[in-house]
């Protein structure tokens, strides 16, 4: 990719790799909002071992004006900050790309290609002889690369001032010392290279109408907005910087102005099963709770999610997935829990799921599931994954429209209740599979009997089958009614397009650059993005409207396929599977191989076309 | 048990609670334990003693878990939301309510299998957290809805119905809640009613999580030889051995303890228990002295009974956590949502 | 159907009415047992609540001379001695059948039916005079109410007199003291009543080689023998009795002879997590081991399944499926388990499962369970349900084949560690997906990591992506190659039948009965039972050969039928559902109405034929 | 932790043991923890308490859970069979283990988090089994792996490196185990190998459950400003604002403590702990003493460390399930299974 002859500029990626835990976490902050504040689109990719101190972690960022901001893996750029992965990180440059290295000790010959160019500096050896302690010019190694990238990728050095002043404006100290690094690694660059690069930074106005966010903080963001006052949760990762965010910004918006104490309340449970339990107390009682968890801790959940489901409590469940099974690669992104999520717990169940793609739909999602939770009185899912939860993503400011009001679903109040002869717990009055439920503490009227055991439509306990199947069979009515009521697929046809494509979650930015890709090379696909379960019914009527339907997705078993095929009316036949699980954010390359291949054992695919 | 007359509660025609309410008004289901479990008594000094407070039923909630003694949030309280939720995690649930809503009256009811096995990391992180609720445990040695396998709290060479000896060390509820930092530690027996209903009325009015160990007595599943603390039994056991699925209509056991002595208690089974009441100049503030107690009765094969200890200026979980003294479900939506303003605000730091 | 033109001997069901906690249990075995011993097919089914005492609960015989032992709710005669349930259980007698009450205290008139005869017999008031103690009286009722039937059936009392004396052969006073009870009985029916009835029994000869067990007896005596030295469960409804038959079988047949000391240990467990953990951990150092549960408890060991998948270890759980969702009706049945059992846990994960039909196949497939764990390294499930589990089946005599060796799949001795140069766990040696694997204590050599986090084919922890799928797309070639090693369908090819039907479990008996009802009616069906997962090929050709499938099982959401659909070759729009979940076993004519509703929708039956 | 020179086990050069073997024979991978973490030190004294007893490694069998802490497995003992299962429930892993194979020496590694969270009821429940195994429990009060949220056995008032305080009061192990019936309780200091290793070697040799609870600084999440103990620290904190993800190098924190006396340990964020070893004639088989010994101290602001109780006689779970005394994984298939000839004659009884 990395060519002289080409213009370059905004269209480039760029990999660091350093040592974990020797904080290069806010140098490469710093480089995102850098390229931010010029303007262009941007993302990162934080890929970081499971460990505290002294594994190797890498940092990948992608430039792109065109805004595609998926992984890829060809990086035009390498800083290799940690010796122990040279090897493997020169190998990854594109031919033709630069790899930067601290030169304070000699690279080995053997790992040098003719196709790259190398720029070394000595940044080791200006932070010592700069700066004092080790601790300090550990940290300061890391702000100096910022500068070399700064001068070879002509960024704005005044907006990186502008930046640390802003950080710091508290201690100004540290802004003089931050720019001093800058300006290590910016003028030796000047001085011994020539800067800049062909690929390199361009002022644009892209990015103006945007943050940068991770998906975590946005969730966090959302129950918020959405008036949750209790949270539980047991800390895991990928899940746990959702309640971090959570506590943060309850911290400073959701303080009583008289008294000063919280309108909130956290309980770090002492595992999942309790901080489920806590969740669905919570909700009885009327407040909106939720839940943050990965995989294992779902698992740990089974069974007090079939009480939710069969009890008809509200519960709101963040699965930030990581890759599985068993505790996996707990670093690693997945969406390998589809299965868990929908038909978790024994017996018959079926759980209502949203499935965002970017940070921006984990905050409306956030705030969609704690309405469709109450609404239909059952655990709602919201499924994101590391990639999503943890990665900074660029995404459209979010906006908070102020006439929303929480949808309370059908709970009665003490007058409603009052004016009531009885109440009757669990009777579809309405005819729509939604009771009517009560809060504890309203009126004696509302008093009723929870219990996961089997009850009838007065909330008895019974063993009596007519009254049992009374109630299962209108929940599974309830269930599927809210399909209407999940986020509907995103969709983008293309005009008499024989293929379509259908996907979920974080695959979208892969999925939508490798389209733009495929139809370069006149193959035509439509495109969904399933965003809720249970499915709309335009998921199964897309997939049978097309000829061949790919069903992209990062899981190894095709659990989406798998319930398209068992949760729609789409024919099995027509869906193919594209799957990509290694554990990184799919990348458009893998959409396009998958797809291409399946044209090509087709016998689809114009010959030489690919 | 619906069609055999049950010890029912008396109803002393005219009496009435502050509130106006008789005793019937803290009534629940009929219950259908077996006739004479020792759950049924307890449940009756439960009624008592949210009748004796004036508890307006409405306000209170009901939690348990699985197990016959965990069916008995359905015996008392009609007018009291119930939640029986799965086997041994009622803490959790109970942690959540009270979280949200911080100005009912919460009662756990659970079991030893409840409790002790399955359930022991929840009992122990609720009394961590001093959740305000009264937790009262039903202990009777056994899982008595799973028809009668030892739990934890069995003592060493119970033998249960089906002959097995169990060896292993009993975890004493008592001494496991003082260890764990509970700031209201009680038990008492559940046919001592006038014990029970001022340990039950003072657990209600702590503010922390007090538990209850109740001793009380599983009629069919304790009802056979062989228990360490028995005298030989008398009925003839000849139809033991054929009809593993008679239970016996027992009558409810009750008996009295005097303060400052022992009270021996005659079990179904004809075995005998005895019962060590604190004395009357017992400091129940004492953490350390409560652990004392407790190892001498034992050492001394009794059973220590009384409000053990009481720690009143504890500071429960909203104490801890901070929390408004109103019920967060009472905080007006305006008050939680930042609203349009602040986010474009916020949405500056992520520029 | 009761009807005094036809000689209906041998072929009737009669119903038990009685309070719980009153010892019924062991009169109603009684009549099962001297029915069997008259050498007619019979079968039990045991009603009851979830409750110890007090509450109403029912025994349902069933007499076919045909060998149809499914469930009928079509009874000939009711014996009513619980006056709270007088109103429902006469209700439930066919027209012309007969009602046993008890007329101590004499029937509410409105309660009298018309084309019922009622048969009033003072049990209570003549086993008060005849016997002392209420304790006594209580049973002796019991035993009184076999006496009565026996006269008006035409049961072999002298059989009963043996059965009796056989029983309590260290105990004659009991003997006699229940021989005055039948006598009580009986005598009154044959002075009050006329004796037999049309309804009645005649020796035959087709019991000889057969025996009446529950299915958890089976499958514990299955695990004595293949060898099973250490189980770990929780006490759970309808799976408790495994366990404690697996005790009573090794205190008889498991005791060192020399020391007397148990070659077994069972370890009630605190919860099923630790229940599971245990398994594992036996497992992992070379026990055979297993674990006995129900929805409750599989949901909570979700975690650690995903380890044993993960991590290769074996182990093997008995799921004695109840109705669900949450508690459910814990006494009562359904075959609700299914998603949950074969996909257990988050991430990418699929478990083997066995599918007995009925008590022979508990006890072969718990056998065969120990061999596909170890062989496969992996769980296995045996997933029977409350019906097989806990009600007297009467099964073909259980043989075992002397030359039976435990198959422990590639587990490598020191012998073999010694003359190896080195060992890799998780290495595909043969091609077939297996590894090899070792055990602790065993040889130096032998040493690994065993852990549910991510790791290459020689078990060192990685977080790389090719390493990570070495791995689990091994693990995923290894669980479908067992569709070849688990027990293959059962199969009943109707010829050039249009249509199939494919079912699971304890539904086999209604459904082959219906079967018979509906080829009578010339409605040709062939016949498949799965036996286990995965499936075997001809599963899905079944289905595709057939121009309409039934799939016959007991949940609500065709748990079944999802899975053939994703899991087999099976085109979904040849598969429709017929679904009973009512907590009771299934009958044929759930079956008949399932299936002829289901013609008559696509248009497939000749008119007026159902 | 791959690239920093560790603080190494020393290979005195010849040294060896009983069976001929060296100290590096009881070595296992490099460590992947911090600079200077505590659970290092505590795998140096593993190596040499197992080192000392030759054991052989083959014959060790390494148990953990998940968490920092959890990882030491994999850092001893290369040729010992390691499991590394899932968060707090290796108790139950090992229990099954030992039924089945009750010849192996079983060590398990857990921190506060696994034990004390999420496995508490596990924990409690292999105490009461006695199950054959030392349990060493490296206990930083935080939860290491995932960060340093506070654990169970965090003091109050600690703040965190996130500025939270944390008001719940500590679960102790060591109380905890003493109140539900273990048989060898001790407690140490990870940095005091000398006291350390002679307890592993007794906890090793002990038969029945042997729980150690070792004091083992977080070196990362605990350094920070703010801990109850602590006095004035003196590194600018300047840029701990910026730098969330830097994690100094640390040296592992070494002290011995004096028999008959008070110990200072100065922690790596300055704060100090106070150690209280057993006094030379300390009674370590008196239950009784040995928690008023725990308390005394606690309430003079001192850890208790050293051996503090020990029930010699114990019955492990083997002798409670009366277990036959040979390996179960070394029966013979033939003794297992009863034959044709038994099943016949079975049958006749289901007739
Ligand atoms: C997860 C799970 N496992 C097992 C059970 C079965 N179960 C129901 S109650 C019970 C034990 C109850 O014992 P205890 O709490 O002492 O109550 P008791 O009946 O003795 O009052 C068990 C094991 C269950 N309901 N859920
Ligand atoms: C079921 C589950 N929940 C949460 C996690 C995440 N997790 C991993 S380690 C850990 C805590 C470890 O704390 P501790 O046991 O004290 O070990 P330390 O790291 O402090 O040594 C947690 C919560 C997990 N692995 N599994
Ligand atoms: S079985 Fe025991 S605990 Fe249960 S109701 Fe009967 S007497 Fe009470
Ligand atoms: S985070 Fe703490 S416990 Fe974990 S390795 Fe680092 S110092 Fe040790
Ligand atoms: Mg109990
Ligand atoms: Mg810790």
């Amino acid at each position: 990719m990395a060519n002289d002859d080409i213009d370059r500029a905004n269209d480039f990626a760029l990999k660091i790799g350093t040592v974990n835990g020797t904080g290069s976490t806010s140098a490469n902050a710093m480089l995102m909002q850098v390229i931010f504040r010029m303007g262009v689109p941007v993302s990162g990719k934080n890929l970081f071992p499971s460990n505290i101190q002294g594994l190797p972690t890498w940092y990948e960022i992608r430039v792109n004006k065109h805004g595609h901001l998926a992984r890829t893996p060809d990086f035009d750029v390498m800083v290799a900050m940690n010796a122990e992965t040279y090897a493997r990180d020169i190998e990854e440059v594109v031919s033709g790309g630069y790899v930067i290295y601290d030169s304070t000790h000699p690279l080995d010959e053997e790992l040098m290609r003719d196709d790259v160019t190398f720029f070394g500096v000595p940044f080791a050896k200006m932070c010592l002889e700069r700066f004092k302690g080790a601790r300090v010019r550990i940290l300061m190694k890391n702000i100096a690369y910022v500068g070399t990238l700064a001068a070879l990728l002509d960024m704005d050095v005044d907006l990186i001032r502008e930046m640390l002043a802003e950080k710091f404006a508290s201690k100004p100290k540290l802004i003089d010392s931050n720019m001093q690094a800058i300006s290590l690694g910016y003028d030796y660059a000047r001085e011994n290279f020539e800067c800049p690069l062909p690929v390199r930074m361009e002022p644009m106005d892209a990015t103006s109408d945007s943050v940068i966010l991770t998906g975590n903080t946005a969730a966090a963001l959302g129950c918020v907005y959405a008036g949750a006052t209790v949270g539980a949760w047991y800390p895991i990762t990928p899940a746990t910087s959702i309640m971090d965010a959570f506590k943060e910004f309850c911290g400073r918006f959701r303080k009583d102005p008289e008294t000063g104490k919280n309108l909130y309340c956290i309980v770090q449970a002492e595992d999942e099963l309790a901080a489920i339990g806590i969740v669905i107390g919570a909700s009885w009682c009327g407040a909106r709770a939720f839940t943050n968890t990965s995989g294992p801790g779902l698992s740990l959940m089974n069974e007090f999610l079939g009480l939710a489901y069969y009890a008809e409590v509200p519960a709101v469940v963040f699965d930030v997935q990581r890759a599985g099974p068993s505790t996996g690669m707990p670093t690693r992104t997945q969406q390998g829990d589809l299965f868990t999520v929908v038909y978790a717990s024994h017996g018959d169940t079926k759980h209502i799921a949203l499935f965002p793609a970017d940070p921006e739909e984990c905050f409306y999602f956030a705030v969609s599931a704690f309405d469709i939770a109450e609404r239909f009185q059952t655990p709602v899912f919201v499924v994101s994954d590391l990639d999503i939860g943890m990665n900074d993503w660029m995404v459209p400011r979010l906006e908070w429209d102020e006439d929303y009001t929480p949808d309370r679903g059908k709970v009665l109040t003490a007058k409603d209740l009052e004016a009531m002869e009885v109440f009757h717990r669990y009777e579809d009055v309405d005819g729509d599979g939604i009771p009517y439920r009560t809060l504890p503490g309203v009126h004696a009227k509302g008093a009723y009997f929870t219990r996961g055991s089997g009850h009838d439509r007065y909330g008895r306990y019974t063993e009596d089958t007519e009254a049992y199947k009374d109630v299962v069979d209108r929940i599974a009515r309830k269930i599927e009614s809210a399909a209407a009521a999940v986020p509907e697929p995103e969709v983008r046809m293309a005009i008499d397009a024989p293929f379509g494509l259908v996907t979920i979650g974080a695959c979208r930015g892969a999925v939508l650059e490798a389209l733009e890709q495929l139809e370069a090379d006149d193959i035509e696909i439509s495109y969904m993005r399933v965003r809720g379960f249970p499915f709309h019914p335009s998921v199964g009527q897309f997939i049978n409207d097309h000829e061949i339907t790919f069903v992209v997705e990062q899981n190894r078993d095709g659990q989406l396929l798998k319930l398209l095929t068992v949760e729609t009316g789409a024919s099995k036949d027509k869906m193919t599977s594209v799957k990509y699980y290694g554990g990184f954010s799919l990348s458009a390359h893998h959409v396009v191989q998958g797809v291409t291949e399946a044209l090509e054992r087709a016998g689809r695919v114009p010959a030489g076309k690919v | 048990m619906t069609y055999i007359t049950k010890p029912a509660v008396r109803h002393p025609a005219l009496e009435k609670n502050a509130l106006g309410l008789t005793r019937r008004d803290y009534e629940g289901a009929m219950s259908t334990l077996c006739a004479g479990c020792g759950h049924d008594s307890i449940t009756a000094s439960i009624i008592q003693a949210f009748f004796e407070l004036a508890i307006p039923p409405h306000r209170a909630a009901k939690l348990s878990g699985i197990g016959c003694s965990s069916k008995a949030t359905a015996y008392f309280m009609n007018e009291a939301h119930g939640f029986n939720g799965v086997h041994g995690r009622m803490p959790a649930i109970a942690t959540g309510a009270n979280a949200a809503n911080r100005d009912l009256v919460y009662i756990g009811i659970s079991g030893d299998g409840d409790s002790l096995s399955i359930g022991l990391g929840q009992l122990c992180h609720a009394i961590r957290r001093n959740v305000n609720m009264l937790y009262v445990l039903e202990n009777n040695g056994v899982y008595g809805l799973t028809k009668g396998q030892f739990s934890a709290s069995a003592d060493v060479g119970t033998v249960s119905k089906r002959g097995e000896v169990n060896r292993h060390g009993p975890i004493d509820p008592v001494s496991l809640a003082l260890t764990v930092g509970a700031t209201f530690v009680a038990r008492s027996f559940s046919g001592d009613r006038k014990q029970l209903v001022p340990i039950l009325k003072a657990g209600l009015t702590h503010r922390g999580f007090a538990i209850v160990d109740v001793i009380s007595p599983c009629v069919t599943f304790n009802d056979h030889e062989g228990s360490t603390k028995s005298y030989a039994h008398t009925r003839t056991h000849s139809y033991e051995v054929v009809q593993t699925d008679f239970v016996p209509l027992m009558t409810e056991i009750t008996a009295e303890q005097d303060r400052d002595d022992v009270t021996a208690v005659t079990m179904h089974d004809g075995s005998t228990v005895m019962f060590r009441s604190v004395a009357e100049d017992y400091d129940p503030t004492d953490r350390d002295a409560a652990l004392s107690f407790l190892r001498a009765s034992q050492a001394k094969g009794e059973v220590a009974t009384g409000l053990l200890y009481l720690e009143d200026s504890s500071e429960d979980m909203h104490a801890f956590e901070n929390t408004v003294d109103r019920p967060l479900v009472d905080v007006p939506f305006g008050d939680l949502c930042p609203g349009s303003a602040t986010l474009e605000e916020l949405q500056k730091e992520w520029r």
